[in-house]
């Protein structure tokens, strides 16, 4: 009991301090976006690996959360930080159509109703020029010049969307999804409404998707359908986050989404010039060698399966020695 | 002919038979008997390498088919026809037919040993260019046997061929059963329709809880107070 | 809950425990940034290319002022987020002196909010959406016009020459196409043509037919189309599968000037006619040897890309030969003093409407004549005449 | 009256390409019930490999098929037996692992191709590339047609593959049910591989005769995927016919979306097809027409 | 009044009828068996009753409300909990999380769930497996979790489909026991089964069906010594 009050403690300080000690606003950066991805990850984590329903269109959710922040500023003339207080709710009225629609399905059929959904989303977005400016994107003047108070919204952002997920899970909706991901017909007759519980299960991962995609206006100040729906970049990397960390673990999208964005600048930046700069040009393939491998021998993610990875490490170091 | 010897078998972390040991010798029907989720099926099973025995052997003719792949025991002789027919639905009666006769001196037969299935059941002559989901049960349990028998095997393996028949089809099946038994071939039979197969079989064994209980003949067996009372209800 | 802290720690030691090369002495770093890999990588490679030959040929010629000129060239791989890491990146962890680059509009107005909020002078050469000059930016300076000025050269002929009634618009959906066909629209209203169609288009299609249908069924004069090299041929290409013959097919800009374009659609390029920020013929010191080097040195055509980076390369160098010292105020003082002659033309950073620090560089048409792309107007500048009308059926060889 | 039957034209030939994509897809995902997220990107090795035969050793891009078919054959085939049969074996919370690791080889191939071709834009360029035939004020594109033709004969050539043959009747009965096939001696992980090459065969076939007409580049892949999604649920899961028919009714929606509602909506058309089907006709076409 | 009552229910797929005009009534305290050879639809009625199916014809009413048409997880509120034949234990959850997830139907907090399920576990004598991960337990327990699932729901009528199938001798005799236990509780049983010798001790009354059709219906002897019955299931020479 008090080595864990000790580990939250000294975690508590460290994410607190972070900022104050490692002054440098491109390290700062990089762990603000990973930090957005933990929220993205962790949603999606919910719905997929807690709930068995595989979406492959969370883009649909952090572009809506985005474009709810960017519209303010454009048609209505506020700021962009009313974004952070309807961009989750409106992600979740538009989950709330999305459900309606794809929960008729099961399984990879599910997952594929989803992705098209995205891409039906984007294609709105880029066609609509009247509400969304098209391809013209959204641009805004960054509230703050300090990232400070980016980092601590995100922060609580993502520590609240930790919290919320891990007391789910530990209350009857999470046995019920649980219960859902496991077999379906035998939570109907526990007396499950699946079908309500898989909508709940998706308005939590999108409220907190649709909080990610509001911040990210606010942060970035610019965005364009390509960006905010993509399926490469947002939809398909919420899947690589969790994977990568671990489905159906609270700590494991967290994990992942230090361990992606973190690969993909060490890469990008051909390992901070340490490496051959056509290093650079393999960080999509790293992405996807990574995938491969995770998926072959780690398949409960890096969190998941560290009994498995530190047995490895561990033999490895003994015959070594 | 077939010789099971102790062989214990599991699904994943969960075991389904304990040291079952059953000899088939040639030309006999022997029979299977037990309740659902005794092991029956789990048997036929292992004994077509679908499943790996965790230990103990299997021998058909002096050759180990636990060590074979699944897809070579019919080329040994061996075929199992599954429970619930198993056909291919969106396959034609005759495309079924010649799915049975694959490989080796089967392959070279085919249109023989055709002629000769059609011969055992006229029925699906006139139905050949019908699709299999199409068909009434019972001319789906014709076709698997008739499918089982294009591979020109020595021994047939029978997964309750009676399951979801009426009592007069299933009159009719068992005695195909016989049939192709008089033909020469061998026939393991599993069956929950303890009476009849117990009346027309060679010899049995009684499969509980995924051990061999009882064995002997199939008069012995009707016989038995226990089999009496667990299977046949009286 | 253990085993999260020692995976937690290791991200972070990978993540910020490499720190980068050590700042070599006797040089002077400047960022840039272009999308290197990703789907924009292949505008990205020409700009760098052209960057790291100016550079050779700049330190080879006695670097700045003893220095040598260090560019760091980072890829934004075309994802305005990325872009913004790189931004933050250069200026705090490699401490470089100023900014260049900036491809795709998108990407360098997130990056330019970076560099206007850390008082980082930015020298844009590509990025083109109007809001980067406009948005009030003290320390962005942009020597490529903005998109909306692209076609004014397109404009004059118009008027001058072809003087159309009707006109039919395509356009690429993306910022560049959407923004360049509104802008059109307005100027053909402007000017009293009648817009008879106006079709945004996902990029990567592979039949036009049906809208080109319509466009045909419209019967307009001209033909204005924004679109990348390879939506370009495939235009031009099923056109000539239509028969759609206007009185002047017009690209605006992007795809029309490359030479894949000419490739691609092979006859049914002839005698199109393109805006362009540039053209190696036009009488600008330097600029066909520069053409040619290129040529030479990557096997290789170079367009207005190419030229708009080798010259910004060039302006970097002056000013910071210029600039009292790498302080971030001498060099905008420096960039702001700016007046000089390039591959590019005339550099000069002015303040003029809502734009601030904009260079006024000209814009002018070509002609695809003979499988050459020939300057055609204005005419000053004019390598041959400008060919019309056209009968399209006897050049596609109907 | 003219704009909607050339649109018509458009969409059935550009359909009979998107029918060979789909082919392959509606085979692979029949038999093995993988949805596979690297079919465009297969797709895209075939076009990178004719465009090498054709710029570096000047050979015809119809003539190509007979190197890149067999070389997409032995890719597919490979991919199926390292990588995706062997995940059968792993167990994880997610059933849906073996369309993430197809995005995994997607992503792979993508890059291994940039590396290699850089991302430029490639092309072929033959003499035929832009010819049109014309009846009445009608035009005919000549490599269009061609694709078409040839998307006829592989998939008549298909049809007789698994009417016909038994390796052919194999991958049907192993589609059907594989453990039976099992039964009946086939080798049913044998079977997936064949067929995942054959899959990938079809696509690179599709992705050759697309050449003459379109360009290439590294990132072309994931929009075909997504078309050959919509095609194989259009058509319905294993319907070689639903497939032709599919990729017909797609390329056709796609035109008449492009020419009446907006060029900006073409791609949304299939989507919106795709989402209708999977709600109101679960199964697609193959429902309708049994085959 | 009966507590469940199934009234001309018929259920076909695609033309081929499954259950065909089928009467019977359950009343409260007792013990109904549905007895019938493999495939005669005695699963599909249990699948009807709890609208697994849409119902074809016909109608079933519980406690005086019509069923038809009602999602299943309404059923279950309504107070019909339902074992399966092929078990469905939630595999990756602990025996006892797969209790409580269900004891949820009736409570809310998690610690009140939690006791119930403990309470249920021990009744059904699988305390000692609470930790265990549920895809672990051998086929006897996963029949036992599936029976304590059901009751956590705490219903008024149990379905119990073919619970004594694969279990062996003792294993039997102490599902015996429990499905005993379990109607002492007050909780009414429908049971389909195969096993002769546990129909015969546990039943009150025996239906009898084949063919989707009623054959026999009556206490337990009348209906053993019934010729319908004998002819289903050992042939007509026997009758």
């Amino acid at each position: 009991m008090q080595k864990k009050t000790i580990f939250w403690g000294v975690l508590a300080v460290v994410a607190l301090a972070f900022p104050l000690v490692i002054r440098s606003p491109y390290y700062q950066h990089l762990v603000i976006i990973s930090l957005m991805w933990v929220i993205i990850g962790s949603s999606w984590n919910l719905l997929a690996g807690y709930t068995g329903q595989v979406s492959f269109g969370h883009a649909i959710f952090f572009g809506v959360g985005a474009y709810t922040a960017g519209l303010f500023p454009i048609h209505l003339g506020l700021s962009a930080w009313w974004g952070m207080l309807t961009g989750g709710i409106v992600s979740m009225l538009v989950a709330l159509f999305v459900g309606w629609v794809c929960f008729r399905l099961r399984g990879p059929y599910f997952a594929l109703a989803t992705l098209a959904g995205g891409e039906i989303v984007r294609l709105i977005a880029t066609n609509w020029e009247s509400l969304t400016e098209g391809m013209v994107g959204i641009l805004i003047i960054q509230t703050f010049k300090s990232k400070l108070p980016y980092y601590y919204i995100v922060l609580v952002l993502a520590v609240a969307c930790i919290l919320v997920i891990e007391r789910i899970m530990k209350s009857k909706w999470g046995y019920y999804f649980v219960s859902i991901r496991e077999d379906q017909d035998a939570a109907e007759s526990m007396g499950i409404n699946t079908t309500l519980y898989k909508n709940i299960s998706l308005l939590v991962s999108a409220f907190f998707t649709g909080m990610a995609g509001a911040f990210y206006m606010n942060y970035m100040a610019f965005i364009d359908p390509e960006v905010v729906f993509s399926l490469h970049f947002i939809s398909i990397m919420a899947i690589l986050v969790g994977i990568v960390g671990g489905v159906a673990t609270i700590w494991g999208p967290a994990v992942g989404a230090f361990i992606m964005v973190g690969l993909q600048e060490t890469f990008r930046s051909s390992f901070f010039g340490l490496a051959p700069k056509w290093i650079s040009q393999a960080h999509a393939l790293a992405f996807g060698l990574l995938v491969i491998f995770v998926i072959m021998y780690l398949p409960n993610g890096i969190v998941g399966d560290w009994a498995t990875i530190k047995r490895l490490v561990f033999r490895t170091r003994r015959t070594a020695g | 002919m077939l010789k099971v010897d102790s062989i214990n078998v599991a699904y994943g972390d969960l075991q389904v038979l304990w040291d079952v040991s059953f000899e088939v010798r040639e030309g006999e029907i022997v029979v299977l008997v037990g309740a659902n989720g005794a092991g029956k099926s789990t048997t036929l099973k292992t004994i077509s390498s679908l499943l790996k025995p965790m230990s103990g052997t299997i021998e058909f003719e002096g050759q180990r088919l636990d060590k074979l792949p699944p897809n070579k025991i019919i080329e040994q002789g061996v075929v199992h026809i599954p429970e619930g027919r198993r056909l291919f639905p969106d396959m034609t009666v005759e495309e079924n037919l010649i799915m049975g006769s694959l490989y080796g001196e089967a392959k070279k037969k085919r249109y023989q040993t055709m002629e000769y299935a059609y011969e055992l059941f006229p029925r699906l002559k006139e139905r050949r260019k019908q699709l299999a989901g199409t068909l009434s049960g019972g001319e789906q349990q014709m076709l698997a046997v008739g499918r089982g028998v294009m591979s020109l095997p020595r021994l047939m393996m029978f997964d309750e061929p009676s399951l979801g028949l009426s009592p007069l089809l299933v009159q009719d099946i068992f005695s195909l059963v016989k049939k192709v038994n008089q033909e020469g071939v061998t026939v393991l039979l599993v069956e929950q329709n303890v009476n009849q197969t117990l009346s027309m079989c060679h010899r049995a064994y009684v499969l509980e809880n995924g051990r061999i209980t009882l064995s002997g003949t199939g008069d012995e067996l009707m016989a038995n107070q226990h089999v009496k009372e667990a299977y046949l209800g009286i | 809950m253990k085993k999260a802290t020692v995976i937690f720690c290791i991200v972070f030691a990978i993540t910020l425990g490499l720190s980068g090369a050590v700042m070599a002495k006797g040089s002077v770093k400047v960022g840039i940034v272009l999308p290197t890999t990703g789907s924009l990588a292949k505008f990205g490679e020409i700009e760098r290319d052209a960057f790291l030959m100016a550079q050779e040929e700049i330190n080879a010629a006695g670097g700045i002022n003893g220095l040598k000129l260090e560019l760091l060239i980072e890829d934004t791989t075309g994802r305005p987020e990325v872009g913004r890491s790189v931004v933050e990146k250069l200026i705090t962890k490699d401490k470089v002196v100023m900014i260049g680059g900036g491809y795709s509009s998108s990407v360098t107005y997130a990056t330019a909010g970076v560099c206007q909020q850390n008082n980082m002078p930015f020298l844009v050469n590509t990025g083109s959406a109007d809001k980067i000059t406009t948005s009030g930016w003290t320390w962005i300076y942009r020597l490529n016009p903005p998109v909306s000025k692209y076609a004014s050269a397109v404009e004059s002929l118009l008027t001058q020459v072809i003087k159309p009634k009707t006109v039919a618009i395509l356009h690429e959906n993306s910022l560049f196409g959407t923004k360049g066909a509104k802008k059109f629209d307005k100027t053909c209203k402007k000017l009293g043509f009648k817009v008879v169609l106006k079709e945004g288009y996902e990029h990567g299609g592979i039949d036009f037919k049906p809208v080109l249908t319509r466009v045909k069924q419209k019967n307009p004069d001209i033909v204005y189309m924004i679109s990348y090299i390879m939506d370009a041929s495939l235009l031009m290409k099923q056109a000539k599968e239509l028969k759609l013959t206007p009185k002047m097919f017009i690209g605006g800009a992007a795809g029309f000037t490359m030479p894949e374009f000419k490739e691609n659609a092979g006859v049914a390029s002839n005698y199109v006619i393109s805006a362009t920020l540039w053209h190696q013929v036009l009488p600008f010191p330097g600029a066909m040897e520069f053409y040619k080097k290129f040529k030479a040195r990557f096997n290789k055509s170079v367009d207005y890309h190419g030229a708009e980076a080798y010259a910004a390369c060039y302006v970097i160098a002056d000013v910071l030969k210029r600039a009292k010292s790498f302080k971030n105020t001498d060099i905008k003082a420096a960039l702001d003093a700016t007046d000089m002659m390039t591959v590019f033309g005339p550099v000069k950073f002015t303040t003029w409407g809502k734009m601030k620090n904009q260079n006024k560089a000209a814009t002018y048409v070509v002609q695809w004549i003979d499988g050459k792309l020939e300057l055609v107007w204005p005419k000053e500048h004019a390598t041959k005449q400008f060919q019309y009308p056209i009968d399209w059926l006897k050049v596609w060889g109907y | 009256m003219d704009v909607f039957i050339q649109t018509i034209v458009s969409g059935i030939l550009i359909g009979g390409i998107y029918s060979m994509i789909g082919i392959g897809m509606t085979l692979i995902m029949g038999v093995m019930g993988i949805i596979n997220l690297a079919h465009g990107q297969l797709m895209m090795v075939a076009m990178y490999i004719t465009f090498v035969m054709a710029h570096f050793f000047h050979v015809d891009p119809y003539l190509s098929l007979l190197v890149a078919m067999p070389a997409l054959f032995l890719l597919g085939a490979f991919i199926q037996k390292t990588l995706l049969n062997p995940l059968i074996k792993v167990e994880s919370i997610l059933p849906e692992n073996q369309v993430l690791m197809t995005v995994g080889i997607g992503m792979v191939l993508t890059e291994i191709a940039r590396f290699i071709f850089s991302s430029d834009y490639k092309t072929v360029k033959t003499s035929y590339s832009s010819s049109a035939i014309f009846i009445g004020k009608i035009s005919f594109n000549v490599p269009m047609c061609i694709a078409f033709g040839f998307a006829l004969f592989f998939t008549a050539l298909l049809f007789w593959f698994l009417l016909k043959t038994d390796l052919g009747r194999s991958i049907r009965a192993t589609a059907q049910d594989s453990e039976a096939a099992t039964l009946m001696g086939i080798n049913s992980s044998r079977i997936t591989v064949i067929t995942f090459g054959i899959g990938s065969a079809l696509v690179a076939a599709a992705g050759v005769l697309l050449m003459p007409i379109f360009y290439l580049f590294p990132d072309i892949g994931g929009a075909f995927t997504l078309k050959a999604f919509v095609i194989t649920i259009l058509g319905g899961l294993g319907s070689t016919v639903g497939a032709i028919v599919g990729g017909i009714v797609l390329g056709v929606a796609e035109s008449l979306g492009a020419t009446y509602i907006g060029m900006g909506y073409k791609e949304m058309v299939g989507f919106v097809i795709f989402v209708l089907v999977l709600i109101f006709l679960p199964g697609g076409l193959k429902r309708l027409t049994k085959i | 009044m009966a507590l469940l009552e199934i009234k001309n229910l018929t259920k076909s797929f695609r033309g081929l009828t499954a259950v065909n005009n089928v009467s019977f009534e359950v009343h409260e305290g007792e013990i109904v068996s549905l007895i019938g050879p493999n495939g005669a639809g005695k699963t599909t009625i249990f699948n009807c009753i709890n609208q697994f199916f849409p119902i074809s014809g016909g109608d079933i009413i519980f406690r005086g409300k019509s069923l038809k048409g009602m999602k299943t997880h309404k059923i279950c509120r309504l107070g019909i909990g339902r074992t399966f034949q092929v078990v469905k234990p939630l595999k990756r959850m602990t025996v006892l999380d797969n209790v409580t997830a269900s004891s949820f139907c009736r409570i809310n907090s998690i610690q009140d769930a939690r006791r119930k399920a403990l309470e249920i576990l021990e009744f059904c004598h699988l305390l000692d497996e609470k930790d265990k991960l549920a895809r672990s337990l051998p086929i006897g327990g996963r029949k036992r979790l599936e029976i304590a699932r059901a009751l956590a729901t705490d219903p008024k009528l149990l379905l119990l489909d073919e619970t004594a199938a694969g279990l062996n001798p003792s294993e039997l005799d102490e599902a015996i026991d429990l499905i005993r236990r379990i109607r002492e509780t007050g909780i009414s049983i429908l049971v389909v089964e195969h096993i002769m010798k546990v129909v015969m001790t546990i039943s009150d009354r025996i239906h009898a069906i084949n063919f989707g059709q009623t054959i026999a219906e009556g206490a337990p002897e009348e209906v053993a010594n019934n010729k319908a019955v004998i002819e289903a299931y050992l042939g007509e020479k026997h009758a």
